[in-house]
Order: structure tokens, then C-alpha cells, then sequence
């Protein structure tokens, strides 16, 4: 009896494609929709684990486009504190497509707005991005200036990108009612205070993600019309959430939320394209605990098995030296304190909001 | 600082909600918007996950309705290979809310079209629910008078019904471009041959099953205007997808979809309620205990686990911790602090205990077409 | 009742060591050196209040020069850091290619941007200048020290260079952007201001270079300087020229402001 | 010369009693043919089982009442050239209940599914019902016994259906009420078929062969003539008793007169009819 299931390929079942496939290669599970080359040029943006991609590109000395690169007289861990190398450019962690496109609109007009800075202890934030000067700014009138020169920057960025990989991490956020817009964490986090009539939290559906979503397509192509987009959807469960329902409820509806838009970008147009790492984290079918025990932090060798399937998928991982290089990771096994599952170098504001639980 | 995380409870932050959390009971998962009792009158329906819930809650002294009863003295075995007791009635798997929403459609119209029976070796099958009857009809007469049949008695269910609960199971589905309607499975899985022309692979948008699960609530309202909707999103995936996707990944996404849609359909509308069955058992803490070999059936503790969470949510497991206390020493402790291993009694014997270890995972009991697609594999 | 003072450094207590025997007056200070060129310190140990510079000293200059090896903390009423990579020079380098809104030729990013700089914050700057002076050999000398001793230390601020460094040569590029760019006084306060608030940080004290020798906030008056020729010297076509190091006129300089700071 | 007498064994209940009656008066019928019985009434018959060659029980009140009724507790296999199994509930009554709780298409009566939902009888697929019907006759404890003995591959074995009620059961209400709708409504005859022929196809499925109730003693598809019904004898052990007067449901010596023959035909044997 001739049925549509008849001639698919192993990787469409269950049984075939999961059950009994390479739980760390996971082969057929990515097939890009275009190339990345050696020579493609690549930006990153979205939540902390967007950052774990950059890097993993950049081991393999991709040309990862930053336009904001630290300066040389700081070294290194200093700069990231300052969100230097996190991602393509110091926008810090972007949590929500309302976030990147309200950024991307911002570039496009070059607007830069006063009523959007905190204050905390006689020092200024830019709210929109309060993680990048953690010491905060002397004045209003530095917070704007740096925020020109990020806008300058971006512009650069956005008409030289070939490939603009995106990581989803939130659909609950803070809107900053006077001027409507979102904010990539509550106020009193890092700074400013939190008033209900100033702010208002806001769940984001998959409707309006994909509004956005489309909106940021458009807007990008507007910079560069061949450039292609990566979807990705943290795995990183959220660290709490206002929407007043248990952190598991609200946890797998943003993501669901978010990987049900990230899924309709990419059947939608053939320029978006989803990479699926956060199956390979979150699937029950895999061998070993994928996260460390604070259950939200992902466990290094599965971050390593993630970029392989991605690195490998486009061809850009060549094994031996990476092999090498794993062998002298940096982060021992038996150094106790990475073990115990401390939150690991992503910078990530969300986590703050867990310290904050009285 | 002040800010708005200072007033959430503990079970807002994912370290007390999740990590120090007892994963048994998952307290402060599941409030409930409308309680069920012992009283209320319960439907069920969905894919092959609702089955666990409709046995669990008739166990659990739930009135489940049963629109079209097994007979009386027929086996049991032989009841469920004709879908008797699956559900509460005959409609078999309903994978998508689409089907849903059509099953609903029909029935109120009492429209039975015949391009939707197809044929296999002779006999005839209605495509709309080929699982009910394993070997067909005689005729094609029979098999649309049995739909007839059916349809009316669905009407009659959801006029009687207090709560249906509905568990989404698919976003994938197969469109009869010509009768316009969307089929339990896969022309050519069990009846009829698969033909381009008139059948297509569609994957439900989050848009659409939005769509259906509001219309499905306003049809159910029209019959029954105090019924109420309570939503689950199966946690077994896929056994095979048509998206051209891995599965995994197709797996995923349509699971994403049903969460998505679930969530914002309870969260727009009084009548509906969500249970977070899913979230038990994909969690990541339990994901070791939770799945059998195969990786799609769900064990029979997680099931435990996740029924007791409800009729905990409910106040159901308490009451009938008493009833059960008075009536016989059975293994639930009577009281408030009743352990939920109480359950495990309820269900009698869990025959599996004393099976060897590395004898094949007990076939899924569950009565499943999706599963038929695994074979199909060349 | 001149105080006995111990000073720990490089080429750069030169100064202080011509001031006292040049001086006329007596500048109530007795001064013991343990030196070494550049930062073959570094291999400095203080055990049991012993500081010793663990330098080798083949042919006995140091020696001759006065210099010592090693000395007993607790023989002294003071102890006095000077030079080792902690001065000015490497505060300009930063400023470089980053400026921030405080100054004028940064006061957008537009305007830093045609100047060649990029803006930072004011935080970030001073981050990293203070980054950059606690790392110096001096601060890690300072903090063994305060961990050996209570008695007081004294960083003597090392001289700021001639206007030599503006000459095709000796060119410093650092120094040259900021004098074109006007940012000579910024740099220099956020220099004195950073020095002051490092050395707090470690226990010590900061004795800033006197205002009356510096020449436009970036040099030091050549009175100040003339006269030494101490290595590291450059020899620029066939001249030797020493831009960095002052003569025993700031030495003595420094040490009457010290010995008012010690009374 | 004649041949050695081929033993015949009748197992059963009640329902052995036409056919020991019948043995005995028509005795000189089926010269070739010696039948001996092993039963007794109601389900002693369900604590035996089939072991090693032999049909045993170790229930001591079974056996006693097979000792009393037949004269011993155990059947040795071998000695026994053909078995017939008679009554042990496999009978019509199995198919008239599932009519009696669903109905289908096939059903004369029923031309759609409002009617048949009107006599609170759902209507199914004809699948169904054949499935049902098969599961009660599989069920009864003569089907499970004749398959047991064929399985045990000794010699043939016969079914032989347990007769359908009287005619006069028709005026004993409720309890033959199943009987009664299904005849008022016209569906009796098909039964009939259709018992027979899911009874047919069952038995030869397990390797037994069916004897049916003779069309000549039917009346209506449901009911037995009552000239098959009068009568009708019931074993005991100090002689057998005639039944009570409204009993419906036991058959007479002629009834197993009839079936008797069909046997003998089945095995070839001679049938030689009385002058």
C-alpha cells in the first residue's frame, strides 16, 4: 500500500533518526539551508548562549565581525565584564526580537533618547544595555555619547554582516511605558527602581515574535539585502518569572513560544534558517545530563557537542586541532569549583534576577 | 533597589521551583482554574497520551463519561481493539486540534461525506477514525451509518459533559484536499492509497491551532455553554514526520507549536484551564526516569507521577485517600499527607514490577496508529 | 633628628641619591637605597623583615654606587618606592586611541573619531589605567612591603619626561597626539588622581611630582632634568640623550616635601 | 461379520441426557457405534483438564459428581475413537445477547442507525459483531473443552450446539425477552445463520467439526419444535427424571436422534433405520 511515509529517510523516524543514531554527532539532524565559507562573515547576537557560538567560531578563526572590539590596554577579562567580545558589537545580552528591532531602528535613525537611563548611587545607565558599563556612566551626557557611537558602530556592522546568527532566550520582558520600550532586564536589577506605573512587564506571543521577527528580517535586508539569518532558541531555562505561574510552566512556554516562531521564520523564507541546538540540549534521548546541577547551566562538553554539529554542518570544523585543543581545555574536570555548577563565564543578567530571590 | 522579583513566591524562581523542588509532587505547578469533583462530569479526548489520563481519573473515582460504551460482555481486549474505552467515545486518536474542531463541525451538522471512507482488501474505513474498526466495514452504507451513529452520540457526550480534557498530540496532518477535511493519518497507513493529487502533508501553524481550539470552545460552548476545556500537550513524540525535517527537530517544533498555542488559548479564555503534564515529564531533572526504551512510550511511574500531581492540584487524591482509608486498608494512607506511591495501589498491581529487566519494554498498551508509521520504514 | 628612610627602586632613586650628597642643606632625611636597573627587582623576596633585591652584581657597581643589596625594614622610619613601572608613561599609552566625553577632543564620537580615538566611559578608563599602575613591579613591591611592615611608604612619583619625547627620534607618538589634541591637562590629572587612589589602595602613600617642575602637565622642566645621564640613555645621531630621568634638583625637591609629610 | 464398535464418548452437562436416551432406544440405529458418557450437570466439567493422554481434575466434589452421574471421575483418551462435546452454554443464547446490546446493518430489521439506536441497541459494524459473537462462544466451556481434546490430537471431536430454547419460551417474558424482540422484529432467521456459521467457522479453526442443530427441528431461526422438546429426560443417578413441564430448554431423545445421525454420517458409520 503505497503511503507518504514509505520512502523517507531514517532521519524522519523516531526510532531510526533518534533511538538509534549518534546522540553526539546527530547526524542529518542539521541541514543548512546556505553555506557559511571560511571566509563568510558572521555576526552574533541574542542571549548568553549566543555567546557560547561566537566562540565556538571563533575557535575556528572565523571572521567573526565585531565593531566594537576592546580596546587593546584591557585585557581580558576585564573587557567582557565591559561586554567587549560577547558578541558582534557591546549591545550585551539581547533577550527578546522586540529588543533587536527596536536596536535595529535605532541605527537606522540614529535615535538616541535621555528618558531611557537609570540612575544608581550618582552614577548613569543606559537601560538598554545597563550590563555593558557595570560601574555605570558619569553623566547623562556620556551615556548618550557612547550610545551614538554604538549606533555608528551597529551601522557598520549590519551592512558588512553575510550571516546574522540570532539566539532566542525570553518572550517575558519590561517595557519602559513613557517611550514603549523593551528593556533587556527589570529596573532595580542592575539599576534604576522599579515603579509599576513606570514599567510594566509584558509576556511576548508567538504573534507578536513573529511581527518582530519579520520586522528585523526587513530591516536587516534594508542594510544588506543577501544577508541570511540563523535562528537558535536558548536552552538556558529562564531563571524566574513575573508572569505569577510556576517557573517550570513559564520556562517550557517561552520556550516552546520561541521555538514554535523560530520554526515558522524558517519555513516562512528560504534567508532564515534554524540551527537546532537546543533539541540536542533538552531532548531526553541523549546520553548523560546535558545541564550541571543548577539544572540551568549547560555542561561544557555538551556546549562542545552542540558547535561540532553546528561547525560540522557547514563544514568548518576541521577535527584534529580541535581535538587538541579539547584535549588542554582550559577548564580541567577535576577543578572542583567549575564542577559545581557556578554560573560558568556567560555574562548574563538574567541570572542576576536569581540572587535577588529573598 | 526596588524591583519586581522581590514579591514572587519561591516557586517563580527556576532554583526553588525546580532544582530544590520535590519533583514528586511538584508543589505550586498546577493551579487549577475550575476543580474538578468526584461529581464532575469528565470527557476525554486527544492522542494517545489521554489515554493514561481518562484510566487514571475513572481509577481515581472520576466520573469519565463513556458516550459510546463497550458492550456489556465483551472482553476487554476485544473493547479496546475496536476503541471502546479509549476515550469517551469512539473517535479514536485525535492528533490535531483541526480534527477536533471538524469532528465537532460534522457532528452539529450531522454530515457524513463519503469520499472520506476509503478502501483496503474490500472493506471500508472511515478515514476520520480508521482505528475503530481494525477490519474494516462491509460497505460502504455500513460504514457511514456507523458515522452517523457516531456523530450523534458525540453531540449527546458534549452536551453531558462538565470538563473535556483534550491533549494535542500532532501538528502534522494530512489534508483531503477534496473533502477538505483532515484525516487521523496518513491515507495509505491503513486504508486507501496515497495520491498527491488529492492528499497533502500540512503542518499546522501556530496561528491555526490557535484558531481551531477557539473554534473548538465556541462549538462546545453552542451545545453546552458552561463547559469547560482543560488543554494538555502529549509529551510523546513523534514516531515519524512527512516535514522533510529530523525528526527530532520536527518533534520538537511541533510539540513548541501545541505549548505555545495551549498556553495563550487558556491563558485568553476563562473556560479553558492548562495542566502541565508535558512539563513533568520533559523536565530536565527527570528526564532519566521518565521515558521508556523506545524514548517515545512514557514510563508508568512518570504517568503516576504526573496524575497524582493533578488530582493533588484537584483535591482529589486526598478525598479519596479517605474513601479508600475507610472502605479497605489499601496502600494510600489516609490524611493530607498522603503519599502519592498511594497511587500506585489505585492501579492495582503494576504488573511490569516483576517482569526481567531486559525483556523488551512492555508494548505500549497505548492504542496508537501514529505508532503503525514506525513499521512502515523500509 | 634626620629619619632613616629605605628606597626601593630602579635607575630612578638616582635623583634622590645625587640630592643627598649634593645638598647643601640638610634635608633631615638619611636614605639607604636598594636598587636595580629597570625591573631586575623582580626577583625581590621579603622574609622576616628582610628585603632583599636578589640582584647580581658582577662587577660591584652597584656597590660603588652606593646601591645596596639587601636591608633590614626595621632599621628605618620610612620606606620610599619610587619608579619600576609605575608612572605617567603608562597612563598616555591608553590614551591612545580612547578618549571619553570629559574631553574636548572627545567630546562626541564624531569628534573622537576624527581625532582617532574611540569613546569609552569615563568608568571603563579609569579601569583600566587602574588596571594597569596595580600592576606595576612597584605596587607589588608596596603590597609585600605592607604586609612585612607598618612602617610608612612613601611612592615618590617618578618624573614625567622632557619635551624631548615631542622630537623626531626620541618621539613618543603618545605624548605628541595628546599635546595635539589638547588633552595634556586630562591626562595628567587622571594620572595623579589614579596614582593617588592605586597606592591608597595597597596602604601607601603617593608623593605626586611637584607642580613647580612640571612644564605644561605632560613634561618636566628641563631644570629638573639636565645633568643626569643615567642608563637607559638613547643615543640619538651620535648625541646621548636622557629624557626620563631627573637630576639630584628634583630629588631634593622631593625630599623636603617628604620630610614636611614626616614630621 | 461386523466391525468392532467405534467408542463414542458424549461430554457435556444436562445436555448429555437426549443423547445417553437416545443411545439406549435406538441402540440397534448405529451398530458400528458404543457411546459412553462422561459429565455431569452445570460446570463440574470446567475443573478437568486434558494430561497426559488422559482428562482429570483434582477437584474431589467434581469428580464425585461425574462418578455418580457416569459411573467414573476419569477419561482415559485413548480408548475413545470419537468425542462429542454437547451443551456447556455453546449455544444461540451467546449471539441473541450481543443482538440484544448492539445491532448492525446486517440485521434485517435495521435500515439505519437512528432504529437501531431507538431500541437502545447501538448500531456497529458487522466486524464487530461477528468479533463479539466469536468471543462469548470461545468463552464457553464447550468450545474450550472440544479444543482441548483436539489439541490433544486423540481422535476426532465433534461440537455439537446445545438446542435452541423451546417455542414456548416465547410466553416466559423477561427471560427469553432477548428471544422474543429479536423474533418480533424479524431478525431470527438470520441469526440463526449467522450463529451457525460463526459456530462453524470457530470450530473448524480449532480443529473441531460442528455438529448444527438440524433445520428440522428450528422453528423461526430461534426456537426448537416442541416436538423435539417434549419430554426431555434429565440424568440421575438412581434413573433419569422428566424434566419439569416449562422446561425450555432440554432437548429429547428424537432431538438426539437427529444429531446422533449426523454424527454417524460424519464418521461414516452405518445407520440402519428401524422398520
Amino acid at each position: 500500500m503505497k503511503n507518504p511515509y514509505s520512502d523517507l529517510a531514517p532521519s524522519a523516524f523516531w526510532k531510526t533518526g533518534v533511538v538509534q543514531t549518534d546522540k553526539t554527532l546527530w547526524p542529518d539532524l542539521f541541514v543548512p539551508k546556505f553555506a557559511i565559507e571560511p571566509e563568510t562573515r558572521v555576526a552574533t547576537a541574542g542571549s548568553c548562549f549566543a555567546q557560547r557560538i561566537r566562540q565556538a567560531l571563533a575557535d575556528q578563526n572565523m571572521p567573526i565581525l565585531d565593531v566594537e572590539p576592546a580596546p587593546e590596554a584591557l585585557q581580558e577579562d576585564l573587557a567582557r565584564e565591559f561586554g567587549y567580545g560577547l558578541h558582534s558589537a557591546r549591545y550585551g545580552n539581547i533577550y527578546t526580537p522586540r529588543q533587536l528591532l527596536e536596536l535595529l531602528q535605532d541605527v537606522q535613525t540614529g535615535t538616541v533618547r535621555e528618558e531611557l537611563i537609570w540612575q544608581r548611587k550618582g552614577r548613569f545607565f543606559d537601560m538598554l544595555r545597563p550590563n555593558v558599563e557595570p560601574d555605570g556612566c558619569a553623566s547623562v551626557r556620556e551615556v548618550l555619547e557612547l550610545r551614538r557611537l554604538h549606533l555608528a558602530r551597529l551601522r557598520g556592522l549590519f551592512e558588512t554582516t553575510d550571516v546574522f546568527v540570532f539566539t532566542l532566550g525570553l518572550t517575558e520582558a519590561w517595557l519602559h511605558g513613557p517611550t514603549g520600550r523593551c528593556l533587556p532586564v527589570a529596573p532595580g536589577v542592575i539599576a534604576g527602581e522599579y515603579d509599576p506605573g513606570t514599567y510594566r512587564f509584558h509576556n511576548f506571543s508567538h504573534s507578536e515574535l513573529l511581527k518582530d521577527l519579520k520586522a528585523i528580517r526587513a530591516t536587516l535586508r534594508q542594510f544588506h539585502k543577501k544577508i541570511k539569518i540563523i535562528l537558535t532558541t536558548s536552552p538556558v531555562p529562564i531563571t524566574a518569572t513575573a508572569s505569577g505561574d510556576h517557573v517550570l510552566n513559564a520556562s517550557t512556554y517561552t520556550k516552546s513560544t520561541l521555538r514554535s516562531v523560530a520554526g515558522e521564520m524558517a519555513m516562512r523564507f528560504n534567508n532564515v534558517d534554524y540551527f537546532p541546538g537546543y533539541e540536542i540540549v533538552t531532548t531526553w534521548a541523549r546520553d548523560g545530563m546535558a545541564y550541571q546541577d543548577n539544572l540551568r547551566s549547560i555542561r561544557p562538553e555538551v556546549v562542545a557537542d552542540v558547535m561540532a554539529v553546528f561547525l560540522d554542518a557547514y563544514g568548518l570544523r576541521d577535527t584534529q586541532d580541535s581535538a587538541r585543543r579539547d584535549a588542554e581545555d582550559p577548564a580541567p574536570a577535576e577543578d572542583p569549583e567549575y564542577l559545581d555548577g557556578q554560573e560558568d563565564d556567560l555574562v548574563c543578567e538574567e541570572s542576576l534576577i536569581e540572587a535577588l530571590q529573598k | 533597589m526596588t524591583h519586581p522579583y522581590e514579591d514572587i513566591p519561591p516557586e517563580g524562581f527556576w532554583r526553588s521551583g525546580v532544582v530544590e523542588t520535590d519533583r514528586m509532587d511538584w508543589p505550586g505547578l498546577h493551579k487549577p482554574k475550575f476543580h474538578l469533583t468526584h461529581t464532575t462530569r469528565v470527557a476525554t479526548a486527544g492522542s494517545c497520551f489521554a489515554q493514561h489520563i481518562g484510566r487514571y481519573l475513572r481509577l481515581a473515582g472520576i466520573n469519565v463519561l463513556d458516550g459510546e460504551p463497550a458492550p456489556k460482555g465483551m472482553g476487554e481486549e476485544l473493547a479496546t481493539r475496536f476503541g471502546y474505552g479509549l476515550y469517551s467515545a469512539r473517535y479514536g486518536n485525535i492528533y490535531t486540534a483541526r480534527q477536533m474542531r471538524e469532528l465537532l463541525e460534522d457532528a452539529m451538522a450531522g454530515r457524513v461525506d463519503k469520499r472520506l471512507f476509503l478502501t483496503r482488501k474490500g472493506r471500508w474505513y472511515d478515514m476520520l477514525r480508521p482505528g475503530v474498526e481494525p477490519t474494516g466495514c462491509a460497505s460502504l452504507e455500513e460504514a457511514m451509518e456507523l458515522r452517523r451513529a457516531h456523530l450523534e452520540a458525540v453531540l449527546a457526550l458534549i452536551s453531558s459533559t462538565d470538563v473535556l480534557v483534550f491533549t494535542l498530540g500532532l501538528t502534522e496532518g494530512w489534508i483531503d484536499k477534496r473533502a477538505g477535511k483532515t484525516l487521523a493519518m496518513a491515507p495509505g497507513v491503513i486504508a486507501g492509497r496515497y495520491r498527491e493529487r488529492r492528499f497533502a502533508f500540512h503542518n499546522f501553524s501556530y496561528d491555526e491551532v490557535l484558531e481551531d481550539l477557539r473554534e473548538t470552545l465556541r462549538l462546545m460552548q453552542e451545545l453546552n455553554p458552561n463547559i469547560k476545556l482543560l488543554l494538555t500537550v502529549s509529551p510523546v513524540p513523534l514516531t515519524a514526520t512527512a516535514s522533510g525535517d529530523h525528526v527530532l527537530s520536527a518533534s520538537s517544533y511541533s510539540k513548541s507549536v501545541l505549548r505555545a498555542a495551549a498556553g495563550d488559548v487558556a491563558a485568553g479564555e476563562a473556560a479553558v484551564d492548562y495542566f502541565p503534564s508535558y512539563e513533568i515529564v520533559t523536565s530536565t531533572a527527570m528526564a532519566a526516569t521518565a521515558y521508556e526504551a523506545n524514548l517515545r512510550g512514557v514510563t508508568q511511574e512518570m504517568v503516576e507521577t504526573v496524575m497524582g500531581v493533578f488530582l493533588v492540584a484537584h483535591g482529589l487524591l486526598d478525598a479519596l485517600a479517605e474513601m479508600e482509608a475507610g472502605e479497605t486498608a489499601h496502600g494510600a494512607r489516609a490524611g493530607s499527607d498522603v503519599d502519592l506511591r498511594g497511587l500506585r495501589a489505585l492501579s492495582g498491581p503494576a504488573e511490569t514490577d516483576e517482569e526481567d529487566a531486559d525483556v523488551e519494554a512492555p508494548e505500549d498498551e497505548l492504542i496508537c496508529e501514529e505508532a503503525l508509521l514506525e513499521a512502515l520504514r523500509k | 633628628m634626620s629619619k632613616r628612610a629605605l628606597m626601593i627602586g630602579n635607575s630612578h632613586v638616582g635623583a634622590y641619591m645625587r640630592a643627598l650628597q649634593q645638598s647643601d642643606q640638610d634635608l633631615g632625611i638619611d636614605l639607604e637605597c636598594v636598587a636595580a636597573h629597570g625591573d631586575r627587582l623582580q626577583a625581590y623576596t621579603i622574609e622576616d623583615g628582610l628585603f632583599c633585591g636578589n640582584f647580581d652584581d658582577p662587577d660591584g657597581k652597584a656597590a660603588r654606587a652606593g646601591r645596596k643589596e639587601r636591608a633590614r625594614l626595621a632599621d628605618f622610619d620610612a620606606i620610599l618606592v619610587t619608579g619600576m613601572r609605575f608612572s605617567i608613561f603608562h597612563v598616555t599609552q591608553v590614551f591612545r586611541d580612547l578618549g571619553v566625553v570629559a574631553m574636548d577632543s572627545a567630546r562626541d564620537h564624531e569628534t573622537a573619531a576624527r581625532n582617532g580615538m574611540t569613546l569609552i566611559s569615563e568608568a571603563l578608563l579609569r579601569r583600566i589605567i587602574v588596571d594597569r599602575l596595580s600592576n606595576a613591579l612597584a605596587m607589588d613591591v608596596v603590597r609585600d612591603l605592607r604586609q612585612a611592615t607598618d612602617l610608612p611608604i612613601w611612592v615618590m612619583c617618578q618624573p614625567r619626561p622632557t619635551r624631548q619625547v615631542l622630537v623626531k627620534g626620541t618621539r613618543f607618538g603618545t605624548f605628541c597626539s595628546a599635546l595635539e589634541r589638547g588633552s595634556g591637562a586630562f591626562i595628567s590629572e587622571t594620572y595623579e588622581r589614579l596614582a593617588h587612589e592605586t597606592c591608597a589602595r595597597v596602604g601607601a602613600h603617593y608623593m605626586a611630582q611637584p607642580p613647580e617642575t612640571i612644564d605644561e602637565d605632560l613634561f618636566t622642566d628641563t631644570r629638573f632634568m639636565v645633568g643626569t645621564l643615567r642608563p637607559p640613555f638613547w643615543q640619538k645621531n651620535g648625541r646621548k640623550v636622557d629624557f626620563r630621568h631627573a637630576n639630584a634638583r628634583y630629588g631634593e625637591r622631593m625630599l623636603t616635601h617628604l620630610a614636611a609629610k614626616l614630621a | 461379520m461386523t466391525l468392532p464398535a467405534k467408542t463414542v464418548c458424549v461430554l457435556g452437562n444436562s445436555h448429555m441426557a437426549a443423547f445417553v436416551t437416545a443411545s439406549d432406544q435406538w441402540a440397534a440405529r448405529w451398530p458400528e457405534m458404543r457411546f459412553i458418557p462422561f459429565g455431569a450437570h452445570g460446570k463440574s466439567l470446567e475443573c478437568y483438564r486434558v494430561e497426559e493422554g488422559a482428562l482429570v481434575s483434582d477437584d474431589a466434589e467434581a469428580r464425585a459428581r461425574l462418578l455418580a452421574l457416569t459411573g467414573q471421575d476419569r477419561l482415559d483418551l485413548a480408548g475413545i475413537d470419537a468425542f462429542v462435546v454437547t451443551g456447556l452454554q455453546f449455544s444461540i443464547f451467546a449471539p441473541v445477547r450481543v443482538f440484544n446490546q448492539v445491532s448492525s446493518m446486517a440485521l434485517p430489521s435495521v435500515a439505519g442507525h437512528r432504529d437501531a439506536v431507538e431500541r437502545n441497541r447501538p448500531l456497529t459494524s458487522g466486524a464487530l459483531t461477528e468479533a463479539y459473537c466469536r468471543e462469548r462462544l470461545r468463552a464457553t466451556l464447550g468450545y474450550r473443552l472440544a479444543r482441548d481434546l483436539a489439541q490433544a490430537g486423540a481422535a476426532p471431536v465433534f461440537l455439537a450446539s446445545q438446542p435452541r430454547p423451546a417455542v414456548s419460551a416465547r410466553e416466559q417474558g423477561y427471560k427469553f425477552a432477548g428471544f422474543t424482540r429479536l423474533h418480533e422484529r424479524g431478525d431470527g432467521i438470520w441469526l440463526s445463520q449467522e450463529y451457525d456459521r460463526i459456530a462453524r467457522r470457530i470450530c473448524r479453526a480449532a480443529g473441531v467439526r460442528y455438529l448444527a442443530q438440524p433445520p428440522r427441528t428450528i422453528r423461526d431461526g430461534l426456537f426448537t419444535k416442541y416436538k423435539f422438546m417434549r419430554g426431555s429426560l434429565r440424568l440421575a443417578k438412581a434413573g433419569n427424571i422428566r424434566h419439569p413441564v416449562d422446561d425450555v430448554i432440554h432437548a429429547n431423545a428424537d432431538f438426539a436422534r437427529l444429531m446422533i445421525d449426523q454424527l454417524a454420517a460424519a464418521l461414516d458409520l452405518s445407520i440402519v433405520p428401524a422398520e
